[in-house]
């Protein structure tokens, strides 16, 4: 009797436990986490890698930028996605972490359908994100009170918009959204709603705007012509191996980069015209090899 | 306005009252149903998900949602029946005893999204067990420990006081009373609070963000061997479930057809739901005639 | 309420020598937390006879019937001091193994109380439990008890069927017939026939006074011709005391103190 | 208008709940101005018998009842009748007392409010009138707003009385009203009830025949849903013409 | 001897007695863990949310006081700018205003299922009540994003995302909790009170009102103060409905946020041990605190409701 209510009380809760402990697994595995804007494409890729290399998995999760950078730090994972530069987020050494730019996103500023207006200049757009202009009249547009929905803060878009629009105005407080797609449908359903997303997420239910006449292209961001865009990384802690290496040069692979990348809206890096640094730098890049 | 009138009003208002929740369902179910509903194929609920192109399934994410109840039911059943029962039988009438029914009802109200970010603190992090089933059944347990052990010992505690004198006064100890008579006789309440806890734990999220994962490895569903890495059982892999998979295609939205796989993701969810309560019922009552030998007249 | 003298009792002593003495309680005390619900009540119990506790409601039979197979220990807040001798040893004392001690001082609740089980296993599962394997021996014990109290010929055919399918009167009698499978020493019965019919009734008390050739009974009534008419001995309670304790006969013709001749009178309760 | 002797007549009543049959052809009728006892083992049918008069087995499900039951001439389960109007005129008393876990004072004027009387002099009044009438008011007129629960299970189960008496009913039923209670509130609750029997009708079903032999005037008995025998108290204790009074009285079973 | 075998038998301890230990063993062991799960949460959590005030050297009164939440940047003298004002404001707002609506629904549901059909109120209301339980928050909140959003707009004006919107999402998510807890509260109203009243010629109305809810007032508060408890906690469904602007709101049609709002979008987007992090998890504390603060005030109401 005793020994059935043993069974039932403790064996489950023991097996898992030392299943927990001290289970091996047969196949291989490394573990991406970070920046929710990067997971898609490194998903994808991932999916690609284990079609070609059966047992060996590429475990990718999102979680913020912040996550990604804290977790790569600790060693807890093998990469850590980031949208930022490791060395902008506070509480990270970026010494011991190596930077791989897998793609370049860029990012546009969206508004409701409804409204006509079709560009906008830069100390526009920072006028309505700091809370200056509230009515799309002042922009030519319609009498329709303008309706600012941000990012949250911390996130990685944010911080491109801010640093390419805004430029050291802050911004007002509006609604946060966490996410790209609550954003997207926030600004398709909300009456004169602007907003920013990356490229891959736009859709026919927003409308995109010109910034200081340039229509946002990949094209335009090869050339640097478009400046809203930035790196997306993914950090190893020191110089990869194994598994973790191989899957560094595969992402980064013509193949993936032209096949997967650009299809879903990212734009690889070896297209790239022009490079920029940290601060901001622009060098063109010549591309004779 | 006489007294028998104000009966006749307040009725009136006390059935528009009842009628309007029922609506309420009505129109939540037919709403997630009906906008859910013509997506749902054979290939959509056992299909892969895609992570860009439209078209994707939730066959994964279906398997991962019942695996990890599975498992979490495994270990909260047994855990929450242990702690009912103590409470219930044993626990001496003290402030100690206080505490602790304070201690579980905390538990209980406490938000998910804080228990989700214990569970990524304690299991993911410190456990090293990482965005796995594991962790995601270990704060699934968490969320639905407090709730199964009220039900237990609501449950046990319905049950006569009588039944358990007539087993101490033929020489039986608690324990033997306990598991042989008084627990047989709560079954019925026991199981169906344990089936309505399944039904809750199927669509936590936010517990399970950050433990479980928001992506699964591509499984080889013909390999079951739990060690394997792509396979099915593996409790060490990561598991998005189909909660999880409908709040991220709802913020990421990246894939084309987001909001058609949103909806056809809630109704099949919903279905379980009502598939868990209507078991619940069918089984409690069941179990119930069984009991009291309702079968035996009929 | 102070109508009555509590000093003014009188408690027959059973003299060890002429009565074998079962079961004897030695100033028992049994309070619920703050309030005390016995007052120190000493009596004895003779082997092989009936004795009947009679007394209104809230008069303390029921508790002090209750503390005598230590059933009180399961109500928390429940202190009891005094002696309970049964067998030479104090039944409070912790050297005493109380599952052991209540297979032989069994009990019969005034509500019916059977297990959610068949009929068959509602009396075979306590003596199972406690190692009886042998299936001839269990089949044996269920046909006897349930010849004793009365019920066999109305359930032989089902066996397997719910107990809780019984009526009320069955129900209480299958308790019986599962109390005696355990063959105790000693029976306690509170109230038992109170959710009886006339006949099941007349049955029980058949069964007791047939039980009596084997049994030491203690029963809890409020049916003072019941007590007349199955008891040895009759103890009076009034408000947690044994006002007084004789043979039956006496209680009822003559007794000794007002308090006594009020109640079986109907005066009150 | 003469009014007729019987306050209630009750005839050929049967009660099932569900399919089971409760009462079984009843034929009787209640006196004006009388304590009438109803006697019998558990089970027999003498509550529910007591509760189709003021029709409170209403509010059980699956209850049907046939026969008739006329209150001062007047079928009170005919459709026109208003059961809350009837439940005016018929007040109850339950075994276990249960005031309302408000005040004295609200208690006893809860029949008066809930009928829309709001004059404080004729609340007061009826306060104090009833109290009076169940011989409690010298107990408890210092402290009317004390919580009706505080009181000891005698003087609860009076102040039920009270709040019976406030709404001036014709009949008061009674149903085991001292079988909770203490000898000496036992002998109070009696007293009470003596009191009372000329200016209202009394039904009281109970359990202890001492108490149905000292107060009342007829007293029927029952068992298994059937009326056995009806007739003066003393007749029905003295010389009982049917073979199972005569068990049940002399106390062999029950 | 018969007599000596009974003796011996009761100074051995017996197999019951052996089982019992083994029993109270096991199941204590149980209640061990889960005490040690909660002791856990709480160690963990408030560890990590102090440290805003121990590590970081925020002002207490100022987290709690501040209008301002930006966590990245500092003010003018240097302090970090975390004030939780305006989550708090959000949180208790949509807590007050779903419980104030709910209350009345439950009352009325639950009274309709103990009082006035109590077989329609099993057949029919139990199970509906029950199917409202179970249906998912990220449902709730994908329904109250496609279908309540939109009318509070069309309806109030504004964006439609805001206190509104998320007091009548969480309206739906706590009107089961409270109703079946008030059913609770009034099944435990003896039944004698119940037919005293009808006795004394009172309508059925007039019994509910009078004597019925009158008698269980404690026990529904205790219903609404933990329907407030669960409010208060939810995460997702709000999170998708009530803008998340870290404004202290001015009306009920402006965005707002909760706490759990803010926990949920920061935490991924902050760098464990930061002061970003640290001030999200004192959020957490303060989530962790006023179920806590709730809990207390429910025991009090017990209390108060058992001594009448």
């Amino acid at each position: 009797m005793k020994k059935k209510w043993f069974t039932l009380f403790v064996l489950p809760i023991a097996t898992l436990l030392l299943a927990g402990c001290s289970f091996k697994q047969t196949g291989q595995s490394i573990t991406a986490v970070g920046s929710s804007a990067l997971q898609p494409l490194v998903e994808a890729a991932g999916d690609e890698f284990t079609k070609e290399n059966p047992g060996e998995f590429i475990n990718v999760q999102g979680g913020g930028s912040g996550t990604g950078l804290s977790q790569i730090q600790t060693g807890s994972v093998e990469i850590g996605n980031s949208d930022l530069y490791a060395s902008q987020k506070s509480g990270i050494d970026a010494s011991k972490l190596v930077d791989h730019k897998v793609a370049v996103v860029g990012v546009t500023p969206v508004i409701n359908r409804k409204i006509p207006v079709k560009n906008l200049t830069t100390t526009q757009l920072a006028k309505i994100f700091s809370g200056d202009i509230t009515n799309w009249q002042q922009l030519g547009g319609p009498d329709q009170e303008i309706v600012v929905i941000n990012r949250a803060q911390g996130s990685g878009t944010r911080d491109t918009f801010e640093r390419w629009v805004m430029k050291g105005r802050s911004a007002v407080q509006a609604q946060e959204q966490d996410s790209t797609g609550m954003v997207r449908q926030i600004v398709a359903t909300t009456p004169g709603a602007i907003s920013y997303m990356a490229f891959p997420y736009v859709d026919k239910t927003v409308k995109t705007v010109n910034v200081d006449g340039i229509t946002p292209t990949a094209k335009h961001v090869t050339t640097n012509q478009w400046q809203i865009w930035s790196y997306e990384h993914m950090y190893t802690n020191g110089q990869p191996s194994g598994l973790t290496a191989r899957f560094m040069a595969y992402i980064l692979s013509d193949s993936i980069q032209d096949k997967v990348v650009a299809k879903m809206g990212y734009i690889p890096v070896k297209d790239m015209q022009v490079s920029r640094s940290l601060q901001g730098k622009v060098v063109e890049i010549n591309h004779e090899k | 306005m006489n007294p028998r009138k104000w009966d006749k009003v307040a009725t009136t208002v006390l059935y528009m009252i009842s009628v309007f929740i029922i609506a309420v369902l009505a129109f939540l179910l037919l709403y997630i149903l009906i906008s859910g509903l013509p997506h749902v194929t054979w290939h959509f609920i056992t299909g892969r998900s895609s992570s860009f192109a439209a078209g994707g399934g939730i066959g994964i994410q279906l398997f991962n949602s019942l695996y990890l109840l599975i498992l979490s039911m495994l270990i909260s059943i047994p855990l929450s029946l242990g702690a009912g029962i103590y409470l219930s039988e044993y626990a001496p009438k003290n402030w100690l005893t206080d505490l602790i029914r304070n201690m579980i009802e905390i538990l209980s109200s406490l938000p998910s999204v804080v228990v989700g970010l214990f569970g990524f603190l304690v299991f993911s992090i410190n456990m090293k067990l990482g965005f796995s089933i594991l962790s995601g059944a270990l704060a699934l347990t968490v969320f639905n420990l407090p709730l199964l052990t009220r039900k237990v010992e609501d449950s046990l505690q319905s049950v006569h006081y009588t039944q358990r004198e007539a087993g101490y006064a033929l020489g039986l100890s608690r324990w033997e009373t306990v598991i042989h008579v008084v627990v047989p006789s709560a079954l019925p309440g026991i199981l169906t609070g344990m089936i309505l806890g399944a039904g809750r734990v199927f669509g936590e999220a936010a517990a399970l963000i950050y433990t479980a994962g928001q992506s699964s490895p591509p499984l080889d569903f013909t390999n079951w061997n739990p060690t394997y890495i792509a396979s099915p059982l593996n409790p060490l892999r990561s598991a998005e479930t189909l909660a999880v998979h409908i709040w991220k295609i709802n913020s990421e939205g990246i894939i084309p057809d987001a909001s058609a796989v949103s909806a056809g993701a809630s109704a099949i969810l919903i279905l379980f739901v009502l598939l868990f309560n209507f078991a619940a019922r069918y089984f409690g009552n069941k179990l119930y005639r069984h009991l009291t030998g309702a079968r035996e007249r009929g | 309420m102070e109508k009555y003298d509590r000093s003014d009792r009188y408690l027959k002593p059973l003299d060890d020598g002429q009565h074998e003495i079962a079961l004897a309680t030695k100033d028992l005390h049994v309070s619920y937390g703050e309030k005390e619900a016995i007052h120190g009540v000493s009596l004895d119990f003779e082997r092989f006879k009936i004795t009947a506790l009679i007394g209104a409601s809230g008069s303390g039979k029921s508790t002090y019937l209750r503390s005598l197979n230590r059933m009180n220990d399961n109500i928390s807040g429940t202190k009891v001091t005094g002696q309970i001798m049964y067998r030479g040893l104090d039944v409070n004392s912790n050297q005493i193994d109380v599952y052991e001690m209540r297979k032989h001082i069994g009990m019969v609740f005034q509500q019916p109380n059977p297990f959610a089980k068949s009929i068959y296993d509602n009396i075979t599962f306590a003596p199972k439990r406690h190692g009886e394997r042998r299936k001839q021996v269990l089949d044996e014990m269920v046909e006897t008890t349930l010849k004793q109290a009365g019920l066999w010929e109305q359930v032989k055919d089902d066996l397997k069927q719910s107990a809780l399918a019984l009526s009320g009167g069955q129900q209480q009698r299958l308790c019986i017939a599962r109390a005696i499978a355990m063959k105790p020493d000693i029976l306690l019965l509170d109230e038992p026939a109170s959710v009886l019919d006339p006949i099941s009734t007349a049955t029980l008390e058949d069964t007791l006074l047939e039980l009596k050739e084997n049994y030491t009974i203690i029963i809890v009534t409020h049916n003072m011709q019941q007590a007349a008419r199955v008891s040895d001995y009759t103890a009076f309670f009034h408000l947690g005391d044994a006002l007084e304790y004789d043979e039956t006969r006496k209680i009822f013709t003559r007794p000794k103190i007002k308090a006594t001749e009020d109640y079986v009178s109907g005066h009150f309760g | 208008m003469a009014e007729p002797k019987d306050m209630i007549t009750v005839q050929d009543l049967h009660l099932y709940y569900g399919q089971q049959e409760a009462l079984r052809g009843v034929t009787i009728d209640f006196r004006r101005n009388e304590i009438t006892a109803v006697i019998g083992p558990s089970g027999c049918g003498k509550s529910t018998l007591l509760k189709t008069i003021n029709r409170l087995n209403d509010l059980v499900p699956d209850v049907t009842v046939t026969g008739t039951v006329k209150l001062n001439g007047q079928d009170i389960y005919a459709p026109n009748m208003d059961a809350v109007e009837l439940r005016k005129e018929v007040g109850m008393l339950f075994q276990q007392p249960n005031p309302f876990p408000f005040s004295i004072y609200d208690n006893v004027i809860y029949g008066l409010r809930i009928s829309g009387e709001k004059r404080k002099n004729v609340l007061d009044e009826a306060v104090e009138r009833s109290l009076k009438a169940a011989a409690i008011w010298d107990e408890v007129k210092d402290r009317l707003h004390d919580n009706a629960m505080s009181l000891s299970g005698g003087q609860q189960q009076r102040i039920c009385i009270a709040r019976v008496l406030a709404t001036q009913p014709k009949v008061i039923l009674m149903d085991e009203p001292t079988s909770a209670l203490d000898p000496i509130s036992s002998s109070e609750i009696e007293r009470t009830m003596l009191k009372l029997k000329d200016d209202y009708s009394i039904v009281i079903v109970t359990r202890n025949m001492q108490q149905a032999s000292r107060i009342s005037d007829r007293t029927a008995f029952f068992l298994a849903g059937e009326l056995i025998e009806y007739g003066p108290t003393r007749d029905i204790f003295m010389q009982p013409q049917k073979k199972e009074t005569e068990d049940y009285i002399s106390g062999r079973f029950g | 001897m018969k007599n000596d075998d009974i003796r011996a038998s009761l100074l051995k301890r017996s197999r019951a007695a052996k089982n019992e230990r083994f029993g109270k063993i096991l199941t204590g062991l149980c209640i061990l863990i889960i005490i040690t799960v909660v002791v856990a949460i709480f160690y963990f959590v408030a560890s990590k949310g102090l440290a805003t005030f121990f590590t970081d050297k925020v002002n207490l009164w100022k987290f709690l006081t501040g209008t301002i939440w930006n966590p990245g940047t500092t003010d003018a003298q240097g302090n970090p700018q975390v004030g939780a004002l305006p989550m708090i404001v959000g949180s208790f707002g949509v807590t007050f205003l779903a419980a104030i609506v709910a209350t009345p629904f439950a009352i009325g549901a639950a009274v309709f299922m103990t009082e006035i059909s109590p077989k329609v109120g099993r057949k029919v209301l139990q199970p509906v009540i029950e199917l409202l339980v179970g249906i998912p928050s990220v449902v709730y909140g994908f329904i109250g994003l496609s279908v309540v959003v939109p009318f509070v707009r069309r309806t109030f004006g504004g964006s439609g995302f805001g206190i509104l919107s998320g007091t009548f999402v969480l309206f739906v998510m706590i009107l089961p909790t409270v109703t079946s807890m008030t059913i609770d509260a009034l099944n435990s109203v003896p039944r004698n009170y119940r037919e005293a009243s009808l006795a004394l010629g009172a309508t059925r109305w007039q019994t509910i009102y009078k004597v019925v809810l009158r008698a269980s007032t404690s026990g529904i508060i205790t219903a609404v103060v933990f329907g407030m408890s669960r409010a208060f906690g939810e995460a997702l469904a709000v999170q998708m409905v009530i803008g998340n602007a870290m404004l202290l709101p001015s009306n009920l049609i402006s965005p707002a946020s909760t706490l759990t709002s803010v926990l949920t979008m920061g935490m991924g987007n902050s760098v464990m041990g930061s002061l970003s992090n640290n001030a999200l998890w004192s959020l957490a504390l303060l989530l962790l605190i006023m179920p806590l603060i709730f809990n207390i005030i429910i025991r009090k109401i017990a209390k108060k409701g058992a001594m009448r």
